[in-house]
């Protein structure tokens, strides 16, 4: 069992979610609510990370986050360290490639909640902040635990970005998708198996857990 | 009847390409590429995959699915692969097959990624390994590893600019593509275990395939293999 | 600090509106017209909630729109309590989490108090303030959705058909509170309803829409008793307002005795407030019978010396007459509504002398709203 | 083919019940109760969409719930028309639209002309038909959703407050329209409501609900006589229901003469029923007036001798008089309020005669209902 | 430019979302609505698909659907062919692997819609069936157009499971994903750029029209 990589794939997973938590509310919240030309479009756009094999789409950032790109030497300038084959760039990748799945579902989630309620909440006196935290985020909770859910479990499988993005460096990126991945090409079915497992019971208890806390929080 | 599939390992992507055409000029017969993992190609075979003929990048591989009576016979080897250093431009690296600029440049600390496919399961990888371990290089590089999921992933890490380079295959550095971004030298080929590529028939083989694993064995097709960057083996 | 509203929108469409008018703190203005006149969209502009084309909407020094200069505060700039007609409460919070949710301005601490202190005042007790809004009956929302509005001390209170689901026992309750609050916090009070009782107990003012426009406005009195607005009104047909002071107290048979401003006298059903103090009284032109002779013996306490001023027949069986009172027509104007049959048979016209018979308890309680 | 609505919920939680009745087909029953006692709650276990421990429905033949058989239908399967105290309209259609999605038992081509007749009987014009609820106003949404209830052709109508959001103009159109269709198509109607004004025109029957269980049950005229019940009833205190004939009509003065069973003579306004139909008078009792002697030169038209019954003295300045018509009292009841001073002014007593005066106007048109 | 496989991607994604509609439809319900216990467990579930890298999934789907495995005898009994190294294959494991995507999303659009509706529905006599195309597709239609959205660009770019399961026969089950993937491992960027950019503008341009419409159709 290569522990290194499944503490890795973990935190390279709530980093995504940690980051894609606040991007979703605002992106989601502004296709929900905003009106303006285009907005179809803006939401296909979103849509089309999905579109392009994973491995591909990780070839293209390696290209456009590597040391030649404009993105990767301000990187390295700011931070001292490439983006490309270290934990930062595995998180914007991942980031990046699962945009769809967190901005999506917490975008219809925002726009199931009833304008009346929250045109209440507005002449309750709630400050922008005051009505995201008591109205917005808990009624959309559902949506967004979607969106989290989707995002995490995706995270921990992605493999094709990672692998491409993050070339496979023990302890720093190589996830337990690319150990599983490393097992079943080198014919160890056994080892495979047994992290399989092990990830999709962890995964499982997890998503297990937040969803039956959130339908006994909805009273359903 | 449809053209049969042909399972090929990755880096026969141009070598085998051209004596498929070939073929279909000489014979009127057309076959179908799939190129691949070979260690998929293997599994998938074994699952009950609708190849015909199957040209592994391992002959391991082959000589396993022998074993298991999933093929004709043990097949014959094609090509033997061989490996090089490459270095993009702009590079701390020389493009020097003996390595020893290699190791020069990690007592300097000038190489700080160097790209191999991964040594667990890719035939290129394990090659670049028994190398870099004969040049004593093994464990000072060893951290400084990105590890492609096969050779031509290893290669794209070499020539992104974000490593300092690499050991990918003979073949795919032949390719106009790759040559064209950075320079490479050949290893010789002692440091490490050949790359003995071989290619079988399976059961399901038909006319067309037969006729192809023929044809594979033409001098005309070697020609090509070797143009492309293979050794024929009868060379070794 | 509050002050005066003044509200003047002006639009085309989708929903024409055109209309002017200011409600003074401490005033209830009632904004009553038929269904779909704009009575809503009114109170959803002052809030801010719906721009219309043109308009200007100030409270006391604050300008909150005005379309001339580009202003548009939003909702949560305006300080106004607002009452929705669908009710519009969260729905994840349980009652004092709604009321809870509406003092921000409040220090943590004190919410809880006040809320539950709110939703009693409204006659939500203990085991349903928990409950979500799903798990409360129609009149229950109703009441928390107007403890959430008072719950943000407004500087402007709007209520959209507040009670429309409440029995009549919690609305003789609520009625007058609102009405006590809207004089003790001084702040201006749009009411809107449908139900003319209601209206009658509480407003001061009355603003009549019809498609959006004002179609009449003025102190509740005159609107009123301005027969021509009776289909605008309703069947709550045209009635008179009068003022009147407490002349005193009969403690045995619980009787209030007034004096209007001609010095008739009037025998209500007992006021609670002290001698001298002012009430208005509202008396239903249809519980003014008239008589040629002042008639005696009968149970009917309040028998006024009038004179005809007018008499303005319809084609229905009523007639609407207009009287004057005191014995030469002096004083009061008082609409009475008699058959057509009857104005021949007494044959009434204009400056006949009459007596107008009004039934103590005819001034209904509810009709009797105390004046400052 | 409808029959029989027959009724009968209990359960000691979470919403307490407690309940028998039933309601004929032709008759409309009057649904009466404070907030919260549970009236939506009894319409949606009739409707099916709630499930009481025990519980017995049942309309004609058909049962419909029955808890000791494990019987429960699916509203789908009861044909019930429901209007929702909120509505409940479907956010995604038209009016039109809405009306015309209850009308699956038709041939899709009649659905759009029928709905569209339906709106208009509701007064919901061309425009507005094709609005989404959301650009409808409150009250336009409420015609809507009865003409939903409407369109499916229902076996039992459940009207929850339908017209609380309307102005009284319509709902005066509304409500007669809701009492001849019930007659008309023979089909039971529970009518749940807290104006009295609209119960007292519609409803046959009265249950007054407190706390889920029935305070009291049975004819409208019966039930509100109870001076008891005046609490639960509210300020619309008691008054007499009577049932008379139609002598005639006075067509230059618009009056219909009215003969009670015991041969008394009323004049009302005019009554749109032909000579000899059978009507149902409402008097309230404090519209009712007494005198020792028969009052002459009054505009007062119905005059009618009585004698005292019984008097009913309270701590308020009120007392209820019961009379009996006639000479003698050998007719109907009929309550009169008048002050407790009047009462000693006259000296009135059990036995006594007296006079009563009606005025033809209080006999509110509103009030005065057909029967059959 | 690789027609053929753009072809099949294309068929093979709406063969998927047309497979994915009815159950996501059926499923989303069944959560949306149902109450039982282990609700949680079976949501949580139904993310699983996305935690293993896709090459793994596909390499368990390969061998639980192969010629040795009952499924794959039964099927092959049934239709003369086998379920791996086919179409109908690749349609199947696109299926399970984008259950989640097209699940959640319909869920969430069905626990959105307001009980009081649905009943009035059923008050109106709408039988089930007609209350599902009145009431509950209008309705969910947002959400469930963004599980389609998902699921379809997913099956596009998909190419672990496909690779894995089709064995990337040509004019059978080599879709453009593995296209483009054979030409970038080939080194030959721009036949990869070509068809990465068509395929991102084929579904740019169908994703952007469905949610032109949709918006349009809820009148936002
Ligand atoms: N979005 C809209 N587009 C067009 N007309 C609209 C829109 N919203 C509302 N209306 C119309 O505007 C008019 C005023 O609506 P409003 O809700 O203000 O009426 P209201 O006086 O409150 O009526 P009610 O007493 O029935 O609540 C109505 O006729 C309504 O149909
Ligand atoms: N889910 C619930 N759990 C507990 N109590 C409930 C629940 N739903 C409703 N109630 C309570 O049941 C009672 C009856 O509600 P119902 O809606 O039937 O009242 P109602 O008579 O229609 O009142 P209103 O006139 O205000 O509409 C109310 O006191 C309400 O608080
Ligand atoms: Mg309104
Ligand atoms: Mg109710």
């Amino acid at each position: 069992m290569d522990w290194t990589a499944l503490r890795l794939s973990l935190t390279l997973g709530l980093w995504t979610i940690a980051i894609l938590l606040p991007i979703g509310i605002v992106v989601g919240q502004w296709l929900a609510w905003g009106r303006f030309r285009g907005k179809a479009l803006a939401e296909a756009m979103l849509a089309l990370p999905l579109v392009l094999p994973p491995t591909v789409l990780g070839y293209y950032l390696l290209v456009s986050l590597g040391a030649h790109s404009p993105l990767g030497q301000a990187f390295e300038s700011l931070f001292g360290q490439g983006l490309v084959f270290s934990f930062s760039g595995l998180v914007v990748a991942s980031v990046l490639v699962n945009l769809p799945f967190a901005i999506q579902p917490m975008q219809r989630a925002f726009e199931a909640i009833p304008s009346e309620v929250r045109e209440a909440a507005a002449c309750c006196g709630m400050s922008r902040w005051r009505m995201l935290i008591h109205i917005d985020l808990p009624l959309a909770w559902p949506g967004i635990l979607t969106a989290m859910v989707l995002s995490f479990t995706h995270t921990l499988g992605e493999f094709g970005v990672v692998l491409m993005v993050g070339g496979s460096i023990p302890g720093e990126t190589k996830t337990i998708a690319v150990a599983i991945y490393d097992r079943v090409q080198a014919f160890d079915d056994g080892a495979a198996g047994t992290m399989a497992a092990l990830l999709l019971a962890l995964s499982f208890a997890t998503i297990g857990v937040s969803y039956a806390l959130t339908n006994r929080r909805q009273g359903r | 009847e449809e053209p049969p599939v042909i399972a090929a390992a990755a880096d026969l992507q141009f070598a085998l390409t051209e004596i498929a055409e070939r073929f279909t000029q000489e014979t009127g017969r057309t076959v179908r590429l799939s190129f691949g993992s070979s260690g998929n190609f293997h599994r998938q075979i074994r699952e009950g995959g609708p190849f015909e003929m199957y040209l592994s990048a391992d002959e391991s591989y082959v000589l396993d699915l022998a074993k298991e009576g999933l093929t004709r016979d043990e097949g014959a080897l094609y090509a033997v692969g061989r490996i090089v250093l490459i270095v993009p431009p702009g590079s701390p690296l020389k493009a020097d097959g003996s390595l020893k600029d290699l190791a020069a440049a990690l007592e300097a600390g000038s190489v700080k990624k160097f790209a191999i496919a991964n040594p667990e399961h890719a035939p290129y990888g394990r090659a670049a390994r028994g190398a870099l371990k004969a040049a004593g290089l093994w464990d000072k590089i060893k951290d400084k590893l990105v590890l492609g999921e096969n050779v031509s992933q290893a290669a794209q890490f070499a020539t992104s600019g974000s490593a300092q380079g690499g050991i990918i295959a003979y073949s795919l550095a032949l390719s106009p593509k790759v040559s064209a971004l950075g320079k490479y030298d050949l290893i010789p080929a002692e440091g490490h275990d050949p790359l003995r590529q071989r290619a079988v028939l399976t059961k399901k083989a038909g006319e067309t395939a037969k006729a192809f694993y023929s044809f594979v064995q033409t001098p005309d097709a070697r020609a090509a293999f070797k143009r492309y960057g293979f050794v024929l083996p009868e060379e070794k | 600090m509050s002050g005066e509203l003044k509200v003047s929108l002006h639009q085309t469409g989708p929903i024409p509106l055109k209309l002017d008018f200011a409600c003074q703190p401490g005033e209830v203005l009632a904004l009553f017209g038929p269904s779909g006149s704009g009575k809503s969209t009114v109170l959803r502009a002052i809030a801010g909630l719906y721009q219309p084309e043109e308009g200007r909407v100030s409270c006391a020094e604050a300008c909150w729109q005005d379309s001339a200069r580009s202003i548009f505060l939003k909702p949560q700039q305006r300080q106004v309590g607002l009452v929705f007609q669908n009710y519009a409460l969260f729905p994840h919070m349980t009652a004092l989490g709604n009321v809870m949710a509406a003092m921000g301005h409040l220090p943590q601490s004190e919410r809880g108090k006040r809320a539950a202190n709110l939703l009693s005042r409204m006659g939500l007790m203990n085991e349903a303030q928990d409950r979500r809004p799903s798990a409360l009956s129609g009149g229950q929302q109703q009441r928390v959705a107007v403890a959430r509005a008072l719950a943000r001390d407004p500087q402007v209170l709007l209520l959209d058909e507040p009670f429309s689901a409440l029995d009549a026992l919690r609305k003789n309750e609520l009625l007058p509170f609102i009405a006590k609050l809207a004089r003790e916090v001084k702040i201006p009070v749009i009411y809107v309803s449908h139900a003319m009782d209601e209206v009658l107990r509480l407003a001061d003012t009355l603003v009549l829409l019809e498609q959006g426009r004002v179609a009449a406005s003025g102190p509740l009195e005159e609107v009123l008793s301005d027969i021509r607005l009776k289909p605008l009104t309703g069947r709550y047909d045209a009635g008179s307002v009068m003022h009147a002071v407490i002349e005193g107290h009969d403690e045995a048979y619980q009787l209030t005795h007034l004096n209007l401003k001609d010095g008739t006298r009037l025998k209500v059903g007992r006021v609670d407030a002290p001698k001298g103090s002012q009430v208005r009284l509202r008396i239903h032109a249809r519980d003014v019978g008239l008589a040629l002779t002042p008639p005696w013996d009968i149970s009917i306490q309040n028998i006024l010396p009038c004179m005809v001023a007018e008499i303005s027949q319809s084609e229905s069986h009523l007639a609407d007459v207009l009287l004057k009172t005191g014995e030469n027509g002096e004083g009061s104007p008082l609409w009475s509504q008699v058959t057509r049959f009857s104005v021949a048979q007494l044959g009434l016209r204009p400056s006949s002398r009459v007596y107008a018979m009004i039934k103590a308890m005819s001034i209904a309680r509810s009709d009797l709203a105390e004046l400052s």
